[in-house]
C-alpha cells in the first residue's frame, strides 16, 4: 500500500449519511460473498464463483463518486460493483443460482452480471475482453456528446493481455472519457505479480500511452472515492483517459476451487489483520467520532438480516423455463432451419 | 429499372446510403482513410465524412473489434473493415467469445448491431494470407454470416446488416470486386437469408457461394454444351444455412457438387453434405462430391498456387464423376 | 502387464518422463506452477522441476504460444498448457498462421515441434467457457489435432507428441481427467493416426471422441440389453482423420450415428459424415444421424445447460432413427 | 530525426574496408529492390511486394554490429536483411520470381525469405506476430547457454498490435537476451504514427516493461551500428532486452500497390533530398577522406552488373516442381487418408 493510512474522514466534505453508506455497502458485499460461499458449499451454486472478499474499498469508493450519467463495466469478480451501484442484491444472488429471477435470467451467473437501464453493461470473463468493450462505449458516449463517463474495473492480471494494450492505445488516441480502474491485489489467479509482469505498478504502464495515472490506497473507501472524483473529472472535460491503480489484497481464494497453494496462510493473515477495509473504516468512523460501534452494529445486524432475505429470494425463484433456452441467440428472428 | 455497376462500387453505394441515413453508422478499420482502403472499397469516405465517422484504426483488429463491439452496445452502428479475414484470427475472440454471446448471455437486454466485413482471396499472397473462413464462423450461433457474390446481394445485404440488430460476419472476396452486375435502381434491402437458384437444371446441382458461385456458373456453362444441365445454387447466406434449397434441387437432380475455395475438410461443404445427405437421403444417386482446396498451406509460387485452388476442370471432373456413379445397393 | 491409473495421471506420468527424458522439454502456462495448474495436471512440477523448465507465464496466450513456436525452432521442446480451449482463440493467430505454416512456408528449412495442451469441457461455466473447437483446428493442414479419450491414449499420445517433429494440439476434457484406465506398464509411446474399435457390433455404428466416447459406450451398453449390437468407434486422432475405420465399419453396419459436445453445424461431425457418405455410399441403409449440442451459446443454469448437451437420451433417440429407417429409393 | 547529422566516420574505429562494405550493403539493398520493382512491372513477381528503399542504414548498420552466433528475425519488408547479414541476393531474387532456386523455394515469397543456417530465422507478414517467435528464440538461446543474442526488426506500427506488447512484457520478464529495433518510418501502410499511437516516439512504450531504450537516426549507419554494438552487449551480459528506435523514412509505396494518397509527393521529396542514407554517407565517406568518389562510383558500377546476375539468375532458374507442392506440410510422415 503506497498511501499513508491516516486520510481521515473530516478532511473530507462529506456528510455523516454518506459515510455510513459507504460503510453499509461495503457490509453489503462483504455479506453477500460470505452468504454465496456458503450456499455454493450447499451446492446452490455451481460453476466459477469469484469472491471480492477484502476489495470492497475499491468498488464502493470509486462507484460512489460516479454520476447516474456514467458507465460501468467490469471483469467477472463482478457482485460487488452491482451492490456498490445500488442494484437490488437479490437479482443478483438469483443469478448464482442459476434462477429465472436471476439480473441475467440466470443465463449469466456469477461472471456475467449487468443492468444496462443502469448503464451497468456487465461482467465478463475472458481476461482483458472488457477493456475493448468498455473503449467502444466510451466512443459511443463521446461520439453522441453523451457527457458520460466509462469506469472500468479490472485486474493486475488484466495488464498483461493484448487486449489490454489495444484498449489503452486506442482510448488515450482518440482521447475517450474512460476511467481505467486496476485492481492490484498482487495475484492474477496463482501467479504473483512479480512473476509475469516487467514492471511491479501497474501506473507504469499507463506511461506508454501518455495516460495520467495514479497509484492509490485501495483499501480507503475515501481515498478511492477522492481519486476517483478528480479522474472523473479529468475525462468528463475532454482530456481522455485517467488510469488508477488501486492497491487492494484478495483476503480468499481467487475462486472457489482455489487451494491457495501459492500463497501462505501467514501472509493471507497479515494482509487481514492490518488491511481489511471494513474493519479500517470503521475504525476510522468511529474514532473520528462519526458514528458509535452501536451504530456500526446496527447497520451489520440490518445487513446481515437482508441477506437472509436476498438467499431465500434465490432460493424461493423458479428455475428458467426451458421454453425459454433459445431465446435471445439473435435479436431479431432467423429463419428455422 | 437495373443498373449494372461493380461489387466494390455496390459496397460504396451501401455504405454511402447509410451512412447518410443515420448519423451512427460510423467505418472503422486499417487503413480505411487516409489509404483509401486496402481495397479501395473506401475510396474518398474520409474526405467527405470525416474524421470523426472514417476512422483509421491501428493495427489492433482485437481492440477494434472489441471496441466496435462496445460502441454497438452503446448505440452506434459500427462497419468495421479487416482487411482481409486472415486477420479476423487476431479478432476471433471478441467475434466468437463476446459479440455472437453478449445478447444471449445477458438475457437480451442489449443488443450488439456490429457488422463486420472482411476479405476472402488470394493471387500469390503465400501461405498466412490466401485463407478463408467462412465455415468458423457458419459454426457459431450469435453469428450472421453472408458471403455474396453478386453486386446486388452485396448492396442489400451489406445495407441489412447495418440496419439489423444482430452481429453480421460480412465476407468479401478480392478476385470479385470488379465483377459487375446489375442492381435495383434506388433504395433496397435484401434479408440475410435464403439461397438463391441461379441457373436452372436438372441433371445435377453444383452448389457454390462468393467467388465459388462463377466458378459453378462457368462449369454449367461447359456443361450446357456436352447436353448436361446443372442446377447452380448461390448459397449467399452461410449461417443461417438454407438447407432446403439444396434439398429441393437435389430431389430434382439427384446428384451434388459442391465447390468451395477453403480446404475440403472442415469446410462449408462439409455441412452441406452432411445436412443434404440428412435430408435427401433417398434421391441422392451417387455420393454427394466437394470440391476443395488442397489441403496444404498456400505456395507462393504462381505454378502451384494454381494447384491448389480449384478450377473448372476440377469442377468438371467431379460433375463427371457423380453421373458415372451408378446407383448401387450392398448387403 | 498394465496397472489401472487415470486420465489425468496418464498425462502427469507422459510430461514426468518427456522431462526426465530430455532436458529441452519444459512446461509454459498460465498457472501451471505455483498455482499447481487449474486441472491440477501439473501438481508438483514447479518443486521438482524449478522455475526453469516450469514457467507460470502472464496472461498472454497469443504471446505465450508465439514464444513456445519460437522456441520450438530455437531447438527446445515446450508443452504449452491453455487452461481452456476457449482461450486458445486469443492464440489462434499463432496456431493456424504461424506453427501450422512455418514448417511449409520456409520450405522445410526448420520445425516448429511444439505441443498445446487444453481442455474442452463444460459444467455450468458459461457461455465463454463451455465451448469446443476441436473442429476448427482439424480444419487446418500443418496441424496434428489428437484428442484421447482414455487414459492410455492420452500417455501415449502425448510422450509421442512431444518427441514429435510437428505442432500437435493436444485436447484433453475437463470431465474425464479422473476416468480410470488401463496403462501399459513402463515405457511406451503411441502414433498419432488412427481410430480404433473399441466395441464390436453389427447393427449400427457410433462413431465419437474424448468425452463422447463414453456416451457413445454408455448408450452401446443400453441397446445391447435391447439386442441392438453398437459398433463403437474412437476417432482418437482428428487430423489426419481416419476414415477407413469408419468406412469399414459403416460397410458392415450399414448404419452410422455421430455423437459429438460441439454445435452440430460444421462440427467434427459433418466432415466424417460427409466423408463416410463419399466413401461408403452404397452401403448406407439410413441418413448418417449427428448428435451434437443445441446451437445456443451455452446458459449457466444447470436445468438449461442440461438440455443443450447430449446425453444418453438423444443418442438412442438418434439411433432408435437410423434403425427404423427403411431404405427407399426415389425418382 | 532526432540525433545530429555530425557523426563522422573517424570517431569510429573502423578499418575503411568495412565502412566501405556498409557502403557497398547499402547499395546492394537499393539496387536489388530498384530491380525487384522493374521486375515486379514485368509481372516477373506477384502478390505482394513491400520495398526497403530509404531505410538502408538501418539493416546495415545494425547487422555489422552482430556476431554470427546472433539470430535474426524481422516483418514482411525483409530483403534488406539477408543482403546486410551477407547471403547471397540471388536466390532472394529467385524467392521473389517464385522459382525452385528460391531461399524457400519459391513457397514463401517476397514476405518469407530466410536462411536457418546464417540464423535468419525468416520474415513474417502478420504484423506482430513475429516479436512473441523472437522472443521463444530468445529463450532457447538462455535456456541452451548459447550467449547468442536474437535481434528483431519491427515496425512503428507493429507496436500497437497485442502481440507487441506480450512480447515485450515476456521478454523483460525472463530478461531475454533480445534487441528489439524498431523501425520508426513514421507510417503503418497509408497511417501516420500520430492518428494510431497514444505516443509518438515509440521508445516510450519500452518503458511500461523497465526495458532500457534509445532513440537514434536511422538514417546514419555509424550511429545504427555504435547504438546496436551497445545494446548487444547490454543483452548479452544477461542484463535482458534492449529497444532501439530508429527514425527513418519509406521512399516508396507502402507496397507495389500503393498509390500514396496519405502523403504529399513534397513530403517524400524533402525526406529524399536530405535523408538519404546512402548519399549521406558518401558524402561523409568523401568529406572524411575515407574514399574518393571515384572508389564509390565503382562499387555502384560492381553492384550495377551484380544485380543483372541476379536477376538473370532468378528468370532463368526453373519453378518448382508440382510434385513438390504437398512437401513439409509435416515434418514427420502423415498417413494417407
Ligand atoms: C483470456 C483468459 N485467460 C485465462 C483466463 C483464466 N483466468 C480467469 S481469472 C484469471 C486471473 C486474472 O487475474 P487479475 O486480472 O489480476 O484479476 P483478479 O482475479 O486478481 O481480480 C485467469 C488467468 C481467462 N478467464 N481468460
Ligand atoms: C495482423 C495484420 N494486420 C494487418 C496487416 C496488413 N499490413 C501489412 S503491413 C502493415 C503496416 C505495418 O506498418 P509498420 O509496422 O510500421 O511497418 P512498415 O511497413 O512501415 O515497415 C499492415 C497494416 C497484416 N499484415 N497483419
Ligand atoms: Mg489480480
Ligand atoms: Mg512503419
Amino acid at each position: 500500500m503506497t498511501s499513508p493510512d491516516g486520510m481521515r474522514t473530516k478532511e473530507l466534505s462529506m456528510e455523516k449519511g454518506q459515510l455510513l453508506d459507504l460503510y453499509r455497502k461495503m457490509v453489503e458485499i462483504r455479506r453477500f460473498e460470505e452468504n454465496a460461499a456458503e450456499q455454493y458449499a450447499h451446492g446452490k451454486i455451481g460453476g466459477f464463483l469469484h469472491l471480492y472478499i477484502g476489495e470492497e474499498a475499491v468498488a464502493v469508493g470509486a462507484i460512489s463518486a460516479m454520476e447516474p450519467r456514467d458507465h460501468l463495466v467490469t471483469h467477472y469478480r463482478d457482485h460487488g460493483y452491482p451492490i456498490a451501484l445500488g442494484i437490488d442484491p437479490r437479482p443478483l444472488m438469483a443469478e448464482l443460482f442459476g434462477k429465472a429471477t436471476g439480473i441475467s435470467g440466470g443465463r449469466g451467473g456469477s461472471m456475467h452480471m449487468s443492468d444496462p437501464e443502469r448503464n451497468f453493461w456487465g461482467g465478463y470473463a475472458i481476461v482483458g475482453g472488457h477493456l475493448p468493450i468498455a473503449t467502444g462505449i466510451a466512443l459511443s458516449n463521446q461520439y453522441l456528446n453523451r457527457e458520460a463517463v466509462v469506469v472500468c474495473f479490472f485486474g493486475d492480471g488484466s495488464t498483461n493481455t493484448g487486449a489490454f494494450h489495444e484498449a489503452m492505445n486506442l482510448s488515450a488516441v482518440w482521447k475517450l472519457p474512460v476511467l481505467w480502474i486496476c485492481e492490484n491485489n498482487l495475484y492474477g489467479m496463482g501467479t504473483a505479480v512479480e512473476y509475469v509482469s516487467a514492471v511491479r505498478d501497474m501506473v507504469k504502464k499507463a506511461g506508454a500511452y501518455d495516460i495520467p495515472a495514479i497509484q492509490i490506497d485501495g483499501q480507503n473507501p475515501l481515498e478511492v472515492r477522492e481519486a476517483t472524483e478528480k479522474a472523473l473529472e479529468h475525462c468528463r472535460s475532454g482530456q481522455g483517459p485517467f488510469f488508477i491503480e488501486a492497491m487492494t489484497y484478495r483476503f480468499r481464494g481467487h475462486s472457489m476451487a482455489d487451494p491457495e497453494a501459492y500463497r501462505t496462510k501467514e501472509e493471507v493473515e497479515t494482509h487481514r489483520a492490518s488491511e481489511d477495509p471494513i474493519v479500517r473504516f470503521s475504525r476510522m468512523l468511529t474514532e473520528d467520532g462519526v458514528a458509535t460501534q452501536a451504530e456500526l452494529d446496527r447497520i451489520n445486524a440490518d445487513v446481515e438480516q437482508e441477506m437472509e432475505e436476498v438467499v431465500r429470494f434465490a432460493e424461493d425463484s423458479p428455475v428458467p423455463g426451458p421454453e425459454t433456452l433459445m431465446d435471445h441467440i439473435y435479436a431479431e428472428p432467423v429463419p428455422v432451419r | 429499372m437495373a443498373r449494372e455497376i461493380t461489387y466494390r462500387d455496390a459496397l460504396r453505394e451501401a455504405l454511402h446510403e447509410e451512412m447518410d441515413r443515420d448519423e451512427r453508422v460510423f467505418l472503422l478499420g486499417e487503413d480505411i482513410g487516409a489509404y483509401q482502403g486496402s481495397y479501395v472499397v473506401t475510396r474518398g469516405f474520409l474526405e467527405e465524412y470525416g474524421r470523426k465517422r472514417v476512422r483509421d484504426t491501428p493495427i489492433s483488429e482485437l481492440g477494434i473489434v472489441g471496441l466496435a463491439n462496445g460502441a454497438a452496445m452503446g448505440g452506434l452502428h459500427p462497419v468495421v473493415e479487416l482487411m482481409t479475414i486472415n486477420f479476423s484470427l487476431l479478432a476471433i475472440d471478441q467475434i466468437v467469445n463476446h459479440a455472437a454471446k453478449l445478447h444471449y448471455m445477458f438475457n437480451g437486454k442489449f443488443t450488439v448491431p456490429v457488422v463486420i466485413r472482411t476479405a476472402s482471396g488470394w493471387g500469390q499472397l503465400g501461405a498466412t494470407h490466401s485463407q478463408t473462413f467462412e465455415g468458423w464462423y457458419a459454426h457459431v450461433p450469435g453469428l450472421r454470416v453472408v458471403m455474396p457474390a453478386t453486386p446486388r446481394d452485396a448492396k442489400g445485404f451489406l445495407k441489412s446488416a447495418i440496419r439489423g440488430q444482430d452481429p453480421v460476419i460480412f465476407i468479401e472476396h478480392s478476385l470479385i470486386y470488379r465483377n459487375r452486375g446489375e442492381v435495383p435502381e434506388g433504395e433496397y434491402t435484401l434479408p440475410l437469408e435464403g439461397a438463391e437458384v441461379r441457373r436452372e437444371g436438372k441433371d445435377v446441382t453444383l452448389v457454390s457461394w462468393s467467388r465459388g458461385y462463377y466458378l459453378a456458373l462457368g462449369a454449367a456453362e461447359d456443361l450446357a454444351k456436352q447436353g448436361i444441365e446443372a442446377e447452380v445454387i448461390d448459397m449467399r447466406v452461410l449461417r443461417p444455412l438454407d438447407i432446403d434449397t439444396v434439398v429441393q434441387s437435389v430431389q430434382k437432380t439427384n446428384r451434388l457438387v459442391i465447390v468451395e475455395e477453403s480446404w475440403r475438410t472442415l469446410g462449408m461443404g462439409a455441412e452441406i453434405a452432411a445436412a443434404v445427405q440428412e435430408h435427401a437421403f433417398d434421391y441422392l444417386d451417387a455420393p454427394i462430391a466437394r470440391v476443395g482446396s488442397l489441403e496444404v498451406p498456400m505456395p507462393y509460387a504462381k505454378n502451384l498456387e494454381r494447384l491448389v485452388i480449384p478450377g473448372k476442370d476440377e469442377v468438371l471432373t467431379a460433375v463427371q464423376g457423380v453421373l458415372a456413379r451408378e446407383l448401387v445397393t450392398v448387403h
